[in-house]
């Protein structure tokens, strides 16, 4: 651990997509300090206005502050991202160690399942769910939580079967450790590298399928100041009032750039193969 | 001779790995990883399985072990049949039984102390409370020659002979009957190779443990053990005292094997088998002997059938048709082994 | 624009050096071709043009003859249409009375399941008079009958092709001014000229291509560039084309409304006061302004563009948007503080998901705390026709008879009243409006059904909207009308 | 290897019945129907009920499924419940825009991105590897949508140019067609461009690390055969991978492309069909994506065991 | 004898942003010509280093920073001076070697064919047909009869011994003054070992081309070399003969290596051991004598201060302050 942040301080990449994302989860978490305005208060009086001091980042069709919807469209992108990536991983995780540890006919239970779920491309198997759950943050979240899973188990199946292979495996089985001890002390801490990683890139994932989702006007839902709600219906403006397209792209912009970034580095860091 | 003395019996022991083919994956023929091996061990000797790689001495080991599943035979620990137990009771028994193996860097999990490490065994088999645990697994870590200063520690900031004293620890800790031990200082460096040995030695003598000595280092194996098996292509062909093999080795392929050693005295030029071709794929074997192709003193028969496994001496066994009496003559007939400087 | 040339006509009544080729670009896919089963606005615009009625509105909705030259009506009940001669489908077979006969019944026939088919419910029987006189037999007097033949659904249809396709969701023979060539799903659909239309000047286009292009900025970029000819436009981009020298932006009223529909089922929504102070609460030139850019008119029951049928509702004490009364209003009905309600609408339509957004805080305003819920449409018709949701957002089509406006969506028995709403004397008002055929009268009736529409609120008629279709300068002749905004009956290129 | 691809042939079986039952009862799951959607706010009960019984929408659920499957087994997909076209025909018609789009997606990342990967990977840690990875990142970062809406906005406001409307395939007119395909092609070329970039990047490094280049080089070769003959074809291994994957991907992830681009493709085909409940257009195209899903699966595996001798399928 | 190789006072960095420091120095060893020499020497103490740095294929952040490799052929050259077109030139040409890891150090994507005949192809200009039957001939020649098969091979469907002659068949086809074998069977089985370590002796004599081999058993150098240098932690502790080496080291670290050795094998006894691990190259940097921490006659002296290199008796040369205190008992 400490050997692992001592290498993320000396990758100057890495800590910057780092800082960038403290930033993001700082603006997230504070958002209602750091906003001047709520998110939903209509300016009826300013509607598109161009970037002033009362107005930082201007303001959209309803008069509203795009600065302080951008703030708390922190929270939602965020909240979406570790939600959505929650599930995902949480499933992955479960079904993968299961699979890659187990085996034989479960896993190819589990494989096949999550087979079928791979053979649906990802935005129409997001919209099919969003369309049977209906659209809204938490549906939206789910579907992505949904869609990332089968990537998950494959990961995870495939790293636990690597961690398999190293001999400390063995030996806590022939040690008599209880299989389900196995799982939880030896296998899981083990592959947490990959799969480390693998969750920075689904944040910025399901960050970008949450506004591409927005932008097919499913999934999160206005007013909720989404950066994907927002920059779908700032598209009709953006000609003259760019200012209401250019800070949501460049907030999400920002955000994925960050956790790709991270994950970036991350992936060197924790990949021993590339040590030295 | 009186049963109680062999802490470890292995009848007829068989593991074959499937090889999956076909257009559904079905089984189309078998690796004979161990192909019907039996032996005994003694309480407090030393076993050692020696071959060349693939022959199947870690899957011999592995399968006692029940780490893989046993196609056949018997092992009979203590008098109980281990193999037809079910998984849940053999749990509980293994702390009679350990393995250590053979890489210090990849059989220490290497995200868990020391400290946890040598826990985990006494926990999961509840030897004792968490306070008397501790006690031991510090006593432990001095008996094996590290400090209880390093318990804090993780395995990757201990060199590999360290590692590999964790490992024998981490074994010894359930105060097992049996150790099989894989291969256990063959990627120690000399140095450091005697340290362990020397270790080794030392904890049989305090423990009273019985070994089983898995390695392809006859230097090593002729230091060690009691008696030597000699194993080729999942069969064993020889097997008898120390001694007994380095001097007179019976078999072919044990003179070969031992001929094949680099010797360290430098006015002894010993005169050298040169075997010819590679070990053959144990999924396609060849009829009869297994070594009959790499044999300099393979004759027609040896195709034809498999040789038995016969005590030819007290307690030495081999497995080769010219010391079957109906080929001695063989023996006679065949000249010297083509001999190399 | 480069496009392969078209043969059919060369010689044409326009600039005959130019290629008379239109091409106009939609926002939507036609759900289909058949007149007698598809109400979409994306079909509609495209087999109005190739099948013809019997009547239809003039630029003054005034209801002319098109396929009948003429009518009479012996009684009250009793339309009997005399039809042009010499009008051929665009097979070539005839049309004749018969094929009036055949169309209607068509219509009213259950398994065809029309969307139109309660427009005719009052027909008793068509009787086939000759070759080219057709009657219809009313059960009573209705004086919504001529207007609804109007209704570009009501086509007359071949009823061999019909036979030979079982129905016309992917053939169009008419006898409308244009024939149809193709349609490519999710691409285009084509369409020429009809040389046999019975009109002989037109149409004076030889070829009109429809063009689905949902996104509105494709749209955009491709009206600029010169790529399309003309294009529908949300208010918000028509302002965007204000300075673009090579196109014109037109408008026109439409004969939408949006609305804010109640279950007035449910509590506290049951009580009148409760809707007349949400009525009270909602700021409608702030909608038109936001949503609408401010082109959009406030709206009644009726669509202004409705002319004289619709009332003049501005004045109207509950769009007066008095936040005191209002807050009285639910203070008397036993909310003072307010309460929660959630608001449906549909996602597809960006000025319903508006409208949600700026009601919600206006509501705030007297305590009202309503959420947003947006389905998507499968799920908001579905949310609609169960009325599932308390509160509903949606847009109207007012139809182009006060009747489809009052009795089709407010009468206790009326087909898309779906909000619970029941009132005696209002239906008896439609009622009798329904059977007036003095003007007049019928128009008293119905200012009195829409007073009193009003009043209980059981919809927010909030704003009547323009819509907008740019065109390229090398368009002429084009003007939309409420009831028919593409017609390029007349148009032709330079 | 015939009885390998035969095998994998043979598991697509359970998946695309797995996806066709998923698919299926996920739409039955979906509030509203065709009908519903064809007859919109001039629904009423009669009509609503007499539009069901002809789509045989009032049958219980396992039979719609097993007339439905039954006629897919026998090669009939059905018809489109909105507009009564076969099914078939038009999810082939659709595939082709789309196949195309994301081949052509593909060939514009691969050229963007893979000699980008390979400077990258030899200059480990210099400032071209620096500025690489960061454009690589960027264009991962970009949605493509934006992308997609600000080029078309930036082309027609300053270049007065957008892509010529109404598509046509490409063996009726290649010209037009690439013009239309061109913009689309780029945007998704470049978002993909930074995975594969990326994926260059490490395996290339990977690969130079390996045992078997300092054998090369001990030989006494040129960089250039060292690089391009043995790094690149080995490393071209797993950049196959991600290529695989992401082509797979853009099959039903072009959704948003095509929608901006007005392309008729089958991303627009099965959006279209949810949004309207046709079932059978729904059903149809997903389970052909998944069809093909798992066939560039199995072709990408078999180019495996083609470019790399130690996967031998049997 | 003539020598074919003359290392110099070889030292060899390692040099990153974050480190920086020596890792093997003042490696002094000549090896003539149809030598055999062998390099000996526990993991980690710097043989494969100082193999890499003859062929310049030292990793980026090793770097040489004193000394000189002077290749001693036709014409005389320092090899850390030439450039890469001039190296690459004696690669595979001049000087060869073979790897460790017969499993890994060859292409998995090409066949044997081509891996063969591709050194062929960098240094000669022969026609098709001729490397074909070159590569056939030497095939040959390491005791691979069914050439024409091996060819069309891909390594992966070779056995590990397989693979090795094939290494060797290309290290020696374009006849090489010096071969280096870095642990050439290290991964082979006792018998295959046998087989291979023969059929370099073979070839080395038939070829005349002088060998480096480099190991950790001391056994293999007694079958296979005349001369020997003892490395531990980075430097060349002990060098002379072979002979001379097993009968009378001189350095302790030699000598508790041998005596751990020779106890080997007689059982019941203890095993001789050396105390202690092997110093890290960051711990010996700052160590006087790198074996003092676990040498028996450690004095004071050795932990502060680096001995040099005693030619202690003729042509044995010893890196231990225990000479030089002989010596001064001695005067
Ligand atoms: N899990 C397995 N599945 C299939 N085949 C196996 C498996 N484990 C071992 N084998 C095969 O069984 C044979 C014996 O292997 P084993 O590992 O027992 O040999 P070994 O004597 O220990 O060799 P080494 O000295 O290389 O460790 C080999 O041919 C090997 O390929
Ligand atoms: N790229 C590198 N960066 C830093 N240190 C290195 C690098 N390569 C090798 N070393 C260090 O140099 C020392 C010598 O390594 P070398 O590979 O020469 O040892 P060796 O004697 O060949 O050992 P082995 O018997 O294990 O092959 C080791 O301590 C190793 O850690
Ligand atoms: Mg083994
Ligand atoms: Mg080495």
């Amino acid at each position: 651990m400490k050997e692992f942040v001592q290498r993320l301080i000396e990758d100057k990449v890495g800590l910057s997509g780092f800082i960038g994302m403290l930033i993001v989860i700082i603006i997230a978490v504070f958002a209602p300090v750091i906003a001047p305005y709520g998110p939903e208060k209509m300016f009826t009086e300013h509607t598109l206005e161009a970037p002033s001091s009362q107005f930082l980042f201007g303001t959209d069709e309803f008069g509203r502050d795009i600065f302080s919807r951008i703030v708390f469209g922190a929270q939602v992108s965020l909240k979406v991202g570790l939600i959505a990536v929650g599930i995902g991983a949480l499933a992955g995780l479960f079904f993968g160690v299961i699979s890659g540890y187990f085996q034989g006919k479960i896993d190819q239970i589990i494989m096949r399942v999550m087979d079928v779920f791979f053979a649906f491309p990802d935005i129409l198997l997001a919209l099919t769910i969003i369309a049977v759950l209906g659209p809204n943050l938490r549906n939206t979240m789910i579907a992505i939580g949904i869609v990332f899973t089968p990537v998950f188990t494959r990961l995870v199946r495939s790293a636990v079967m690597s961690v398999k292979e190293n001999e400390y495996l063995t030996s806590a089985v022939a040690i008599g450790v209880h299989p389900v001890k196995i799982i939880i002390r030896h296998i899981t801490p083990n592959i947490m590298a990959p799969f480390i990683v693998q969750v920075t890139l689904a944040l910025s994932g399901a960050i970008l399928t949450e506004a591409a989702l927005s932008f097919l006007g499913l999934g999160v839902q206005p007013p909720n100041p989404s950066w994907g709600v927002m920059l779908n219906a700032s598209r009709t403006y953006m000609e003259f009032a760019p200012w209401t397209i250019l800070f949501p792209v460049g907030a999400i912009v920002f955000t994925i750039f960050c956790f790709n970034l991270l994950g970036d580095s991350l992936r060197d860091i924790l990949d021993p193969k590339l040590k030295q | 001779m009186n049963d109680s003395t062999y802490v470890l019996e292995v009848n007829h022991l068989k593991k074959y790995f499937p090889i999956k083919g076909g257009v559904f994956k079905r089984t189309v023929g078998h690796v004979k990883a161990v192909d019907d091996i039996s032996f005994k061990v003694k309480e407090t000797e030393t076993l050692s399985l020696v071959g060349e790689s693939g022959c199947g001495k870690s899957t011999t080991g592995r399968t006692i072990m029940r780490l893989y599943e046993a196609t056949d035979g018997e092992v009979i620990l203590n008098g109980e049949n281990i193999m037809e137990l079910p998984k849940n009771k053999f749990r509980s028994l293994r702390r009679n039984i350990q393995m250590i193996f053979q890489d210090p860097f990849s059989s220490l999990n290497p995200r868990m102390k020391v400290r946890d490490l040598l826990l985990e065994p006494i926990m999961t088999h509840k030897l004792a409370g968490r306070k008397e645990a501790l006690r031991m697994v510090e006593e432990m870590i001095e008996t094996v020659g590290l400090s209880k200063e390093q318990l804090n520690r993780y395995p990757h900031e201990f060199s590999g002979g360290q590692r590999q004293r964790i490992s024998i620890a981490r074994a010894l800790i359930l105060k097992p009957k049996v150790v099989i031990l894989d291969e256990s200082v063959s990627a120690l460096d000399v140095s450091i190779q005697s340290q362990i040995l020397n270790l080794l030695i030392k904890l049989q003598k305090e423990f009273d443990l019985t070994y089983i000595f898995i390695s392809h280092d006859l230097n090593v194996v002729k230091h060690l053990s009691d008696r030597v098996g000699v194993m080729y292509l999942g069969q064993m062909m020889e097997l008898a005292e120390t001694d007994v093999l380095y001097e007179n080795p019976m078999h072919p392929y044990t003179q070969a094997l031992l001929s094949a050693i680099p010797s360290l005295d430098v006015d002894e030029k010993k005169e050298r088998i040169i075997l010819q071709g590679d070990v053959p794929d144990p999924s396609d074997p060849p009829s009869g002997c297994p070594f009959r192709l790499r044999c300099p003193m393979a004759f027609d028969h040896c195709a034809k059938e498999k040789p038995s496994f016969l005590e030819k001496e007290e307690g030495h066994w081999v497995a080769c048709h010219l010391f079957d009496e109906r080929f001695e003559h063989q023996r006679e007939k065949q000249q010297q082994p083509e001999t190399v400087n | 624009s480069n496009d392969e040339g078209n043969n059919a006509d060369a010689e044409s009544d326009g600039d005959s050096s130019v290629e008379q080729v239109l091409k106009i670009a939609n926002d939507q896919e036609p759900a289909g071709l058949d007149p007698h089963k598809t109400p979409a606005h994306s079909s509609v615009r495209i087999y109005s043009q190739v099948y013809s009625g019997l009547v239809q509105f003039d630029e003054n909705m005034e209801v002319q003859g098109d396929l009948a030259k003429d009518w009479e009506q012996p009684d009250e009940s009793t339309y009997i249409f005399n039809l042009r001669e010499g009008v051929t489908f665009h097979n070539g077979n005839e049309m004749t009375a018969e094929d009036v006969k055949y169309s209607f019944e068509r219509i009213m026939a259950e398994e065809t399941a029309s969307h139109i088919a309660s427009y005719f419910s009052n027909v008793e029987s068509i009787e086939v008079l000759g070759d080219y006189q057709v009657q219809f037999n009313l059960k009573s007097a209705d004086a919504t009958f001529l207007s609804n033949l109007t209704n570009a659904s009501a086509a007359v249809v071949d009823q061999t092709v019909v036979e030979e396709n079982e129905d016309l969701q992917q053939v169009a023979v008419g006898t409308g001014p244009f024939k149809f060539v193709e349609w490519v799903p999710d691409n285009k659909v084509v369409l020429e000229k009809n040389e046999d239309y019975y009109n002989e000047d037109l149409p004076k286009l030889s070829k009109v291509e429809y063009y689905t292009m949902k996104d509105e900025s494709a749209r955009l970029s491709a009206i600029r560039t010169g790529e399309v000819d003309l294009t529908t436009l949300t208010a918000k981009s028509s302002s965007l084309l204000e300075n673009q020298d090579n196109l014109t932006v037109k408008d026109y009223q439409s004969l939408e409304y949006s609305y804010v529909g109640f279950n007035v089922d449910v509590e506290p929504l049951n009580d009148a006061k409760v809707r007349q102070a949400l009525s009270l609460a909602t700021n409608r030139e702030s909608i038109a302004d936001i949503v609408w850019n401010g082109d959009a008119v406030v709206s009644g029951p009726v669509a202004p563009s409705m002319g004289d049928w619709s009332i003049d509702v501005k004045e109207h004490e509950l769009y007066s948007n008095n936040l005191d009364k209002a807050k009285q209003l639910l203070e008397e009905a036993g909310y003072a503080d307010g309460f929660d309600i959630t608001i449906t609408t549909a996602s597809t339509y960006a000025d319903m998901v508006d409208t949600a957004q700026i009601l919600k805080q206006q509501w705030a305003e007297i305590g009202v705390n309503a959420d947003i819920e947006q389905v998507e449409w499968g799920a908001y018709i579905d949310t609609w026709l169960n009325t599932s949701a308390d509160v509903l957002i949606g847009r109207n089509g007012s139809g182009t008879d006060p009747d489809r406006a009052l009795s089709y969506f407010f009468h206790t028995e009326g087909s898309a009243n779906v909000w619970n709403y029941s009132n005696t004397n209002f239906d008896e008002l439609v009622e009798k409006g329904k059977v007036t055929t003095d003007k007049e009268k019928r128009k008293e009736i119905y200012t009195e059904a829409q007073e009193l529409l009003l009043e209980d609120s059981p919809n927010l008629f909030l704003v009547s909207p323009m819509k907008y279709v740019a065109v390229s300068n090398s368009v002429e002749g084009f003007t939309p009308y409420p009831h028919d905004g593409e017609d390029i009956l007349e148009v032709t290129k330079k | 290897m015939y009885a390998y691809i035969l095998r994998r042939l043979f598991m697509l079986i359970p998946v695309l019945f797995g996806v066709s039952v998923v698919i299926f009862f996920a739409l039955r799951v979906i509030p509203g129907d065709v009908a519903i959607t064809i007859l919109g706010t001039d629904a009423t009960p009669e009509a609503l009920a007499q539009l069901r019984k002809e789509f045989g929408l009032n049958l219980p659920i396992y039979e719609q499924y097993l007339s439905w499957i039954g006629g897919v087994l026998t090669g009939d997909f059905g018809e489109s419940m909105r507009t009564g076209k076969e099914v078939l025909p038009d999810i082939l018609n659709r595939f082709a825009l789309t196949f195309e789009l994301t081949l052509f997606a593909a060939i514009i990342s691969w050229i963007i991105a893979i000699p980008l990967g390979i400077i990258a990977g030899l200059k480990r840690n210099s400032k071209t590897d620096f500025s690489v990875r960061i454009v690589s990142l960027l264009g991962v970062s970009v949605p493509n949508f934006a992308l997609a809406t600000v080029l078309i906005l930036v082309l027609a406001l300053w270049f007065s140019y957008s892509p010529p409307v109404g598509y046509v395939g490409f063996f009726e007119d290649p010209i037009t067609n690439l013009q239309i395909l061109f913009l689309p092609s780029f945007v998704l070329g470049t978002s993909m461009a930074g995975a594969v970039m990326r994926m260059t990047r490490s395996s290339i490094l990977e690969i130079l690390r390996q045992d078997f280049i300092r054998t090369i080089r001990a030989k006494g070769a040129r960089e250039r055969v060292v690089i391009f003959n043995h790094a690149l074809r080995n490393a071209m291994i797993p950049i196959l991978t991600i290529i695989g994957m992401q082509i797979g991907v853009l099959l039903g992830g072009t959704v948003i492309i095509e929608q901006i681009f007005s392309l008729p493709g089958l991303g627009q085909l099965v959006l279209t069909g949810i949004n309207q409940r046709d079932f059978t257009v729904v059903q149809g195209s997903v389970l052909f994506i998944a069809f093909v899903f798992v066939v560039i699966n199995l072709i990408v595996d078999l180019l495996y065991s083609y470019l790399d001798p130690r996967i031998t399928y049997k | 004898m003539s020598t074919v190789l003359d290392i110099e006072n070889l030292s060899i960095d390692v040099k990153t942003k974050k480190q920086n420091f020596n890792i093997i120095k003042g490696i002094d060893l000549k090896i003539g010509k149809k030598m055999k020499y062998g390099i000996v020497g526990e993991s980690g103490s710097g043989k494969s280093l100082t193999s890499l740095a003859i062929m310049n294929l030292l990793p980026d952040v090793l770097n040489i920073s004193e000394g000189s490799i002077t290749l001693k052929t036709e014409n005389e050259k320092d090899l850390t001076a030439l450039t890469k077109r001039q190296m690459q030139h004696v690669r595979g040409n001049e000087i060869s070697m073979i790897f460790q890891e017969p499993m890994t150090a060859l292409d998995p994507l090409y066949t044997i064919e081509h891996q063969l005949l591709e050194v062929l192809r960098f240094h000669t200009k022969l026609s098709k047909k001729e490397m074909r039957d070159l590569g056939l001939e030497m095939l040959e020649k390491v005791g691979i009869s069914r050439g024409k098969e091996i060819f069309k091979s891909y390594p992966h469907q070779l056995s590990g011994g397989m693979r090795q002659r094939v290494m060797i068949a290309m290290a020696l086809i374009c006849k090489p003054k010096l071969l280096i074998a870095d642990e050439p069977t290290t991964a082979l089985d006792v018998t295959i070992q046998a087989q291979i370590l023969d059929l370099m002796n073979d070839l080395s004599e038939t070829n005349d081309t002088s060998i480096l081999m480099i190991t950790h058993d001391l056994g293999v150098i007694l079958e296979t070399c005349e001369r020997v240098a003892v490395m531990y932690a980075g430097q060349v502790v002990e060098e002379t003969t072979v002979r001379e080496l097993f009968k009378n080291p001189k350095h302790p670290y030699t000598q508790g290596l041998l005596e751990s050795i020779k106890t080997l094998g007689d059982r019941g006894k203890s095993l001789y051991s050396i105390p202690g691990n092997v110093p890290t190259p960051p711990q010996y940097q700052e160590m006087g004598c790198r074996f003092a921490t676990r040498c028996p006659y450690a004095m004071d002296i050795c932990k502060t201060k680096e001995p040099d290199m005693i030619e202690v008796e003729h042509d044995h040369k010893s890196k231990c302050w225990l000479h030089v205190e002989e010596d001064a008992v001695h005067e």
